[in-house]
């Protein structure tokens, strides 16, 4: 493949931009493949990545019923941070966060990383407290956050207005190395780095069925035929309980519609990004200058990428009390996704009941800036059956009592 | 945007004026159940891709609960009924063979 | 150059002349332009710069769906970026500035992008600006973002005011062209009751510009007619200015009325959002007319057909002197005749087709205009405006067969039917290869609440271009739709529309068919986003090839006009390049809202004094009036303390606690949630609503419990009081009435349906005041009524009767650990009974006091807070509330949780007072320090502050706090982080930092 | 609670001489349905119905939900009565006069400035004279009575009654008329 930079652009340019080649390849399925991923989302490509880049697993196909990454990781608010309050998911988070970095450069794909900053408004005494905490949590774990006061709010944020009357902006927990990146980009170029250590995407081939033998899984019926592997892996967001269904074991996982939306593109106005979690909403601009907006999820499933009305109307209302400026722009577009929500609302990556099946799923509202922690850990996972990233998200969590309860910082976790 | 119609006041209902209850018919266990049982009961949702039987409450209304049979892929509903059983009455099992035949769904078909 | 007409203008009323200023000019224009047609009619063919190579723009359209012409508009409270100049009313004092661009519309730096465009392909940035990674971050993304968005941030409050409407119906029809109207007549007659909205302020749509005739009248007549028949209906909702811009599930539908946007500061609401249920809509909502693909067609000047023709019917105005139409249709020609009529010089039409076309091109002949068949444009010469082009051959590669001057080009790519609503809840499309078009496909609807499809499709949106074929088919439609919604009556409205005979047009989707690289490369796509022919075939050579992944790549479709001239063409330059069929690479989705909508409309009524209720207790305004700094509590505002002059708040808080443990204090606490638990079973339900036993209660008692989730952690607490035989009053946290009390009724309907328990939620029947300290006693005794005496109400006792003339029920409880009633009285005596307490108080120096004093009174006793001590990860096990959990008992809410692994593990951190060795306040949240570093590095702890506060009592720093095996560690110190500063030791100790006998409260 | 008024093109005004109780019980029983009507002379309504006789109105609220609305003058009596007439049955009877607030809408236009706030159907075939049913106005809970045409009283509770009462004044602020039906 060739390498992307700046000289390669200047040359292509004198030639009508005629070397480009594929970004990755679209194969014609194998009988077999040592891994399987189900899932060409950010999770999934990102595991294959890191299965062939760090245990040097390459006979992998990554099985996508769409196009890769249409799935919630090409619909998703790109909120990028790692202040998380528990230990188990602050340290995936920030394993993420970390690798995000480079990734422009560990993929030679601009991702457009951008570690604008994040802010998590702080708007009742309680939510103070909340914060607080996080940023002692974090101060042990590695991740640097700090509360900061109101002043340093509105001068991060000019366009906020931080005097209330209702919910005055009281301070912030702020991450400055958050941010947010290119979605459809962080899917691209995984992709790519995959195809070019051989593995396979196969896109449009949807997985209808799983084969076992002996309690061990042998391969997948897809509606491209039957394809045999050694170990699969299940990273499929909104869908995980339809192919666990497939496995025969049943998740702690309900899928629910969530909704996002853009104005029309203005001038920068804003440089960071803000979540205000009292009345419910947040918000960041993106490099083209719309304000992309999001809220809160239906609670009732739905595999319908819509969602209600309403959610929106309650998130803009947010908006507009924190930043009266947004009253004057429109709504340009709005979508869904569907979000795969746990019982502690935190993710799942594990064994299954089913021999060398592993699932990677539950990321809910905020698994985008995971994604390359996430296949960090449960290509580890995969490959030696065990990773310290994600020893605390097995399944069995739920039978034992042992949460990963992250809402207690009264925070919605996007 | 849903609308249901509540079996107890009998009106239809906007979706802002419902609360939404998750799965309907769990069984409650509780001291002595078995581990997986419990486990079964907090958190082990069908979550499926089709036909669902779920709880709602007619909050800005008459209060109370209800049970919807609902696709969650198309949204149809298939009938709402009380909440005081543990089996979709006959009536919305023949509306829903009515639609889908061969339905199946947990214990129920 | 552009100019306006002595004649023509049917919707312009020329006696009423306004003026507006566009870039701090001031022209004028006439009332029913829009802000386009008034910019046209002053020559101002320059509006704005693309997006990203700062390309002159100009006006190419007449409608919503224009891409180019987009404005500041307003100024101050009343600004708003991006409005479209072409669904803008002109109105008197309209003030207008162009955008995107630096210093100046005329001269704008930005422009040199264009020069560099060949090294900003689509999907540049994926491939640049990669290495080295800190200039990502300090160079390039900066410059890049500063170049982002078009229109100016505002900055001024919405001076606007907003509503919402709630609408039935059983049929809504959207688009009132004379589908719209006739589908609404043909439902109308059935008796239904039917809304019809239409975005523009007119009635009729394309249908008088074209010349149809309907029923034997010129179709402005009719629909004159048809819109008196409808007004008269008592079952017809009609409204213009109002955009259905959203389809969704169960027959909900948005409707946009901009009620006031041409009329500001009038009054009346800006915009008002229609949220419409129905059981049928009809999209009746005509369709776009399509670009064509040639090089240089993004120059101002080059516009669309049917927009050309709009200005010169609609509007008197000419776009232009010399006017060539390139064409596949027959369409067109009805732009070349109208310019020949009014004068207008029409050098050439281009038609694409070998063939020519119908009747149309056999008047334009006759007219004495030139025509050209199988001809196209290699190229449009100019800059800021079109000065002429090169006419070339169709079939061939662009070679130049003749240069032409003009200053507008009039082209016309076919018509694509608007299937937006259709496709916003799923509707899916066919592709109608002999008319070249997506229509809708009858047979797979967006389906409603009962399984059947909701949305059908009428006229020029459904894919019918003929007005005998679309008033038909609008009859058909209106009418099954009134059907499926239960109408009645069997008559279907016929109307019968005669138009021209036209041939089929021939797909043209790049012009000429093999233009070179170069004319690809100014061949636009997205005008807005600067997408070209170029982009989408890079695109699908780097293998983007699902429409989607192009769309993403090359930004397609994603500007402002979301696609609507842009998409078809760029989908069927993408299937080209894929060697694909076009139905084959499909649409990219269609959302909503249909073209941009206010974000302030969709909060409506939600802004400022009506963004949220508060929750207020009947002594609010008393609060009010005596400076209490508010915190917002569960919906409520509770006074966090109430700060006299020159105090601060941490001394307000401070003075408080003094005062109220020395003397006198007074609280709110009216707030707290009440329930009435009732019936021969009640006892049985409340013991397995609390992890107490409850039934056993006396009459006349008070028992504190707690009340956990099925999951097993501590949820609410709150003292529960016997009142009578088979009833219990239980109160919850302030937090927490409406949640426990639906709980509570959750679970009688639902799993004891069987048990005879009767609840009523009594909170807000009561105000309640909590009067503590050692004056409490004497002040009741002065308001006189009943015997507070420690005999007559020992404590955990209540009991009613009279203070001060106001019959109330006293409880002997306390939270602070003073001497302490806490008396609930109705609420409308609330007020009075306050303002009685304080001034009978007075003489013991009673004050008020507020949460945060509230709170560090019970932090001095060790008495947790939910909230606090309890995140939801908390059982109250580990709180040392094992004398609060019924061992008597089978079955409680929470019990079998309790006895999983996690939970019934000695290991769980658990509460113990925290006392720095210097005193200090430990910081809000702090974390112990333990020894070592987890597998992920990270450093591993033994425990955490759950409350801290400075102690006035103690006059030292007190906490409390979950520890690792904390309560058998008492005397140990731990090291706790701090912000910014070193760990700081602190003691573990009794949480009973306090008066631990409790001699204080039992007196 | 404060006698207010606030005339646009429908005049809200707060009505506080009212008592109200809240009673729950099985309404399907004819034992209750017979003391009530003895304690009140009043009917138990029909479903989703009020019904109105002397002033004192009983108004269905669920299968096992009343509310009983009289003048202030009636409290003590009805009260006593409606204790001595159920006294025998399984009922949870309160007093909820404080704990509400009711607002009466009048004009020409009461069924659209309604729809300006609850998601329901106002027309008046669907909701007739005499209907009760409880809804949400905006972002709170609440219930109407259609009292009259030209007439609906609204209750909420008493903690949100300014938001409320500057709810409906604003939906019937002049000026923002829709006139569906003129
Ligand atoms: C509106 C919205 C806003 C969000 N905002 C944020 C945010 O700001 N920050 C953040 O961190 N996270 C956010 N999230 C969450 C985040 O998008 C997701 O957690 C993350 O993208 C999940 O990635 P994934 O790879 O697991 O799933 P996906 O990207 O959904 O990928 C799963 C893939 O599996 C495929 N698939 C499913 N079934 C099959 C089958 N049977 N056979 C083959 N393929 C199948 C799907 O087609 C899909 O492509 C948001 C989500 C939404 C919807
Ligand atoms: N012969 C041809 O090639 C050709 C091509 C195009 C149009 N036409 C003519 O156009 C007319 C078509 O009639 P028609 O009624 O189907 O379409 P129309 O375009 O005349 O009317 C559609 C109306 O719907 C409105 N509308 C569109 N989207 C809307 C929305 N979301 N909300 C509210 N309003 C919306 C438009 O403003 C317009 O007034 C006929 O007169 C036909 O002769 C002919
Ligand atoms: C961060 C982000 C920014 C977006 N910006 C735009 C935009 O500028 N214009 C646009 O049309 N859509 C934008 N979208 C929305 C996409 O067009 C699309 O709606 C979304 O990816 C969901 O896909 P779908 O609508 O095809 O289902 C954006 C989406 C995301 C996640
Ligand atoms: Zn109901």
């Amino acid at each position: 493949m060739k390498r992307n930079s700046v000289f390669a652009v200047a040359r292509e340019a004198m030639r009508q931009h005629s070397g480009w080649r594929r970004t990755w390849a679209n194969p014609e399925p194998k009988k077999f493949y040592d891994v399987i991923i189900i899932g060409a989302g950010g999770h999934g490509l990102a595991t294959a990545y890191y299965l062939g880049k760090n245990f040097g697993i390459t006979n992998v196909a990554v099985i996508e019923k769409g196009w890769l990454g249409g799935g919630n990781t090409g619909r998703n608010t790109t909120i990028i941070r790692s202040n998380y309050l528990q230990d188990p998911s602050a340290a995936i988070y920030e394993k993420a966060r970390s690798l995000y970095e480079d990734l422009s450069q560990d993929l030679n794909y601009n991702v457009m990383f951008s570690p604008r900053g994040v802010m998590m408004l702080a708007q009742t005494q309680h939510e103070i407290r909340g914060y607080q905490r996080t940023a002692h949590a974090n101060s042990l774990q590695g991740v640097k956050t700090e509360f900061i006061c109101s002043a340093r709010v509105k001068e991060l944020c000019p366009i906020m207005n931080i005097d209330g009357p209702r919910y005055p902006v009281l301070g912030a927990l702020w991450q400055a190395r958050g941010g947010s990146a290119r979605h459809d980009a962080v899917a691209w170029g995984y992709a790519r780095a995959c195809s070019d250590m051989g593995m396979h995407i196969l896109q449009k081939t949807e997985v209808t069925g799983i084969s076992q033998k002996d309690g061990t899984v042998t391969g997948v019926d897809t509606s491209r035929g039957q394809i045999g592997c050694k170990k699969l892996g299940m990273v499929v967001a909104g869908h995980a309980s339809v192919v666990a269904e497939m496995a025969g074991f049943q998740l702690p996982i309900e899928s629910v519609p969530l909704q996002a939306l853009v104005s029309e593109p203005i001038k920068p106005c804003m440089d960071v990004v803000v979540m205000a979690n009292t009345v419910h909403g947040y918000m960041s601009q993106s490099d083209k200058g719309e304000m992309v907006i999001g809220g809160g999820t239906d609670a009732y499933n739905a595999y319908t990428q819509r969602g209600s009305f309403h959610h929106l109307e309650e998130t803009v209302r947010a908006l507009i009390e924190t930043f009266p400026m947004v009253s004057r722009l429109k709504m340009l577009r709005h979508w869904g996704g569907i979000v795969d929500v746990t019982g502690d609302r935190s993710p799942i990556l594990s064994k299954t009941p089913l021999g060398n099946t592993f699932i990677n799923c539950g990321w809910g509202t905020g698994g985008f800036k995971a994604i390359p922690g996430s296949g960090w850990g449960f290509a580890e996972l995969m490959a030696k059956g065990e990773s310290p990233l994600t020893a605390e998200f097995g399944l069995d969590r739920f039978r034992v009592g042992r949460f990963i309860d992250e809402s207690v910082a009264a925070g919605v976790a996007h | 945007m849903l609308i249901l119609n509540c079996p107890y006041c009998g009106r239809d209902k906007d979706e802002t004026e419902l609360t939404a209850g998750g799965e309907a018919h769990l069984k409650r266990f509780g001291p002595g159940s078995s581990d997986q049982d419990f486990e079964g009961y907090l958190f082990g949702r069908a979550n499926p891709k089709g036909l669902h039987f779920e709880r709602w409450r007619c909050a800005a209304g008459c209060g109370k609960w209800f049970h919807a049979a609902r696709c969650t892929a198309t949204l149809e509903i298939f009938g709402t009924y009380k909440a005081q059983t543990l089996e979709p009455p006959q009536v919305i099992k023949d509306a829903i063979t009515a639609k889908r035949p061969g339905w199946s769904w947990r214990n129920f078909s | 150059m552009s100019t306006r007409l002595a004649n023509y203008g049917r919707l312009i009323n020329r006696a009423k002349a306004v003026n507006f200023t566009f870039n701090g000019k001031v022209f004028n224009g006439f009332e029913g332009d829009t802000l386009a047609a008034s910019l046209l009619a002053n020559d101002q063919m320059l509006i704005g710069r693309s997006f990203k190579y700062h390309r002159p723009r100009g006006v190419v359209a007449s409608g919503g769906e224009e891409p180019n012409a987009l404005i500041n508009l307003g100024v101050e409270g009343h600004f708003e970026p991006n409005a479209r100049a072409t669904t803008t009313e002109t109105f008197n004092g309209l003030t207008a500035e162009s955008q995107n661009h630096f210093p100046s519309l005329e001269f704008d730096i930005g422009a040199i992008n264009s020069k560099l465009a060949r090294f900003l392909p689509a999907g540049f940035y994926y491939k640049m600006f990669i290495h080295p990674r800190s200039f990502w971050k300090h160079i390039y993304e900066p410059i890049i973002r500063k170049s982002a968005g078009l229109g100016k941030a505002p900055k001024s409050r919405d001076a606007d005011k907003y509503e919402h409407y709630y609408h039935f119906c059983e049929v809504m029809i959207v688009g009132g062209g004379i589908a719209g109207l006739q589908a609404a007549k043909s439902a109308a007659a059935t008796g239904v009751r039917v809304l019809l909205v239409e975005q523009t302020a007119h009635w009729g749509g394309r249908a008088p510009v074209d010349g149809v005739v309907i029923d034997g009248m010129p179709a402005q007549d009719w629909i004159t007619v048809t819109l008196a028949d409808l007004s008269v209906r008592d079952n017809v909702v009609i409204r213009n200015r109002t955009q259905g811009s959203g389809v969704y599930d169960h027959g909900y539908a948005l409707a946009y009325e901009r009620i006031a946007d041409h009329t500001p500061g009038d009054g009346r609401p800006r915009h008002r959002l229609w949220r419409v249920r129905c059981k049928q809509i009809v999209t009746a909502t005509g369709g776009i007319e399509r670009p064509l693909s040639f090089a240089g067609n993004d120059i101002p000047g080059v516009m669309l057909a049917a927009a050309v023709r709009d200005y010169v019917l609609n509007y008197g105005v000419s776009p232009g002197d010399r006017t060539v139409v390139v064409t596949n249709n027959d369409d067109a020609y009805r732009t070349a005749l109208t310019l020949k009529q009014a004068g207008l010089e029409v050098p050439v039409i281009l038609d694409a087709r070998a063939e020519g076309g119908g009747d149309l091109m056999g008047e334009a002949i006759a007219a004495g205009i030139r025509v050209e068949l199988g001809r196209g444009i290699a190229q449009v010469l100019g800059g800021k405006r079109v000065t002429g082009l090169q006419i070339c051959s169709q079939a061939g590669e662009g070679a130049v067969l003749e240069e032409i001057g003009c200053d507008v080009v009039a082209m016309s790519g076919g018509w694509s039917p608007v299937v937006h609503l259709w496709s916003h809840c799923g509707g899916k499309l066919n592709w109608d290869a002999d008319q070249a078009m997506f229509r809708p496909d009858p047979n797979q609807p967006p389906l409603g609440a009962d399984g059947a499809g909701f949305v059908r499709v009428a006229g020029l949106a459904n894919g019918h271009l003929r007005s005998a074929a679309i008033v038909a088919d609008a009859s058909a439609q209106g009418f099954a739709a009134a059907k499926a919604a239960g109408g009645t009556t069997k008559r279907v409205v016929l109307a019968k529309a005669e138009d021209f005979e036209e041939l089929p047009l021939s797909p043209v989707w790049l012009m000429p068919q093999g233009a070179s690289y170069k004319l690809r490369s100014k061949a636009w796509l997205d005008f807005q986003n600067d997408v070209k022919v170029t982009d989408v075939q890079l695109a699908a050579q780097e293998g983007f090839e699902s429409v989607e992944h192009a769309k993403r790549y090359t930004t397609l479709g994603m500007a402002t006009d979301q696609g609507k001239l842009s998409n078809i063409n760029g989908l069927a330059v993408l299937s080209k390049s894929l060697n694909a069929e076009i139905p084959d690479v499909g649409t990219t989705t269609f959302r909503p809202p249909y073209t941009a909508i206010s974000m302030a409309s969709l909060a409506g009524e939600a802004r400022g004094e009506l963004f949220q209720p508060i929750r207020k207790t009947p002594m609010h305004d008393w609060h009010d009036s005596h400076s209490a700094e508010w915190e917002p509590v569960g919906g409520w505002r509770r006074t966090y303390a109430y700060v006299r002059p020159g105090e601060s708040v941490d001394q307000a808080v401070q003075r408080e606690v003094t005062n109220t443990r020395e003397k006198l204090g007074l609280l709110d606490a009216s707030t707290l949630g009440k329930i009435v638990v009732k019936g021969p079973d009640a006892g049985k339900f409340l013991d397995m609503m609390y992890t107490n036993m409850m039934s056993s209660l006396k009459l006349g008692r008070c028992r504190y419990g707690l009340m956990c989730s099925e999951n097993g952690f501590l949820s609410d607490d709150g003292v529960v009081a016997r009142i009578g035989d088979q009833t219990w009053l239980c109160h919850t946290t302030s937090g927490g009435a409406d949640r426990i009390h639906a709980q509570m009724e959750e679970w009688l309907q639902t799993e004891w349906w069987d048990w005879n328990v009767w609840v009523v939620n009594i909170t807000e029947q009561l105000a309640q005041v909590a009067v503590v300290g050692p004056n409490a006693r004497k002040v009741l005794e002065k308001l006189g009524g009943m015997d507070v005496s420690a005999d007559a109400l020992p404590f955990m006792a209540w009991a009613d009767g009279k203070l001060g003339g106001i019959s109330g029920r006293v409880y002997r409880i306390s939270f602070s650990g003073e001497l302490s009633y806490e008396i609930a009285i109705p609420a409308n005596r609330g007020l009075e009974f306050w303002e009685m307490l304080v001034e009978a108080g007075a003489e013991f120096d009673a004050m008020p006091y507020g949460t945060e004093c509230l709170h560090i009174m019970r932090a001095e006793k060790g008495f947790i807070m939910i909230g606090d001590e309890t995140d939801g990860t908390v059982i109250p096990q580990d709180l040392g509330l094992n004398w609060a959990i019924s061992k008597k008992k089978d079955d409680f809410l929470g019990k079998r949780a309790q006895e999983r692994m996690f939970m019934d593990n000695p290991d769980r951190w658990q509460l113990v007072g925290l006392e720095t060795l210097d005193g200090s306040v430990l910081e809000d949240g702090s974390y112990a320090i333990a020894t070592g570093q987890n597998a992920n590095g990270q450093t591993n702890t033994e425990g955490r502050v759950t409350s801290t506060y400075y102690s006035p009592t103690l006059k030292k720093g007190i906490a409390m706090g979950l520890v690792f095996h904390g309560p058998e560690r008492m005397g140990d110190v731990l090291s706790f982080t701090r912000i910014g500063a070193a760990p700081v030791k602190a003691k573990i100790v009794s949480p009973l930092f306090y008066d631990p006998e409790g001699k204080k409260s039992n007196v | 609670m404060s006698d207010r008024e606030f005339q646009g093109y429908v005049n809200v005004k707060q009505d506080t001489g009212q008592i109200m109780f809240t009673l729950r019980a099985d309404l399907s029983s004819t034992k209750i349905k017979a003391a009530m009507k003895l304690a009140t002379g009043v009917a138990v309504p029909k479903r989703g119905s009020c019904q109105v006789v002397a002033g004192c109105a009983l108004a269905w609220m669920s299968p096992d939900e009343l509310l009983v609305m009289a003048p202030f003058a009636q409290a003590e009596k009805l009260r006593a009565s409606l204790d001595a007439a159920l006294s025998e049955q399984h009922v949870l009877l309160e007093d909820v006069s404080d704990a509400r607030a009711k607002f009466i809408l009048s004009g020409t236009h009461v069924r659209e400035v309604l729809a300006k706030l609850a998601p329901m159907d106002t027309h008046p075939e669907k909701l007739p004279v005499g209907s009760f049913t409880r809804t949400r106005f905006a972002q709170v809970a609440g219930a109407v009575f259609l009292e009259q045409d030209d007439l609906i009283s609204v209750i909420c509770f008493r903690s949100v009654q300014d938001y409320v009462y500057a709810l409906f004044c604003d939906a019937a602020s002049y000026g923002s008329e829709v006139l569906v039906r003129e």
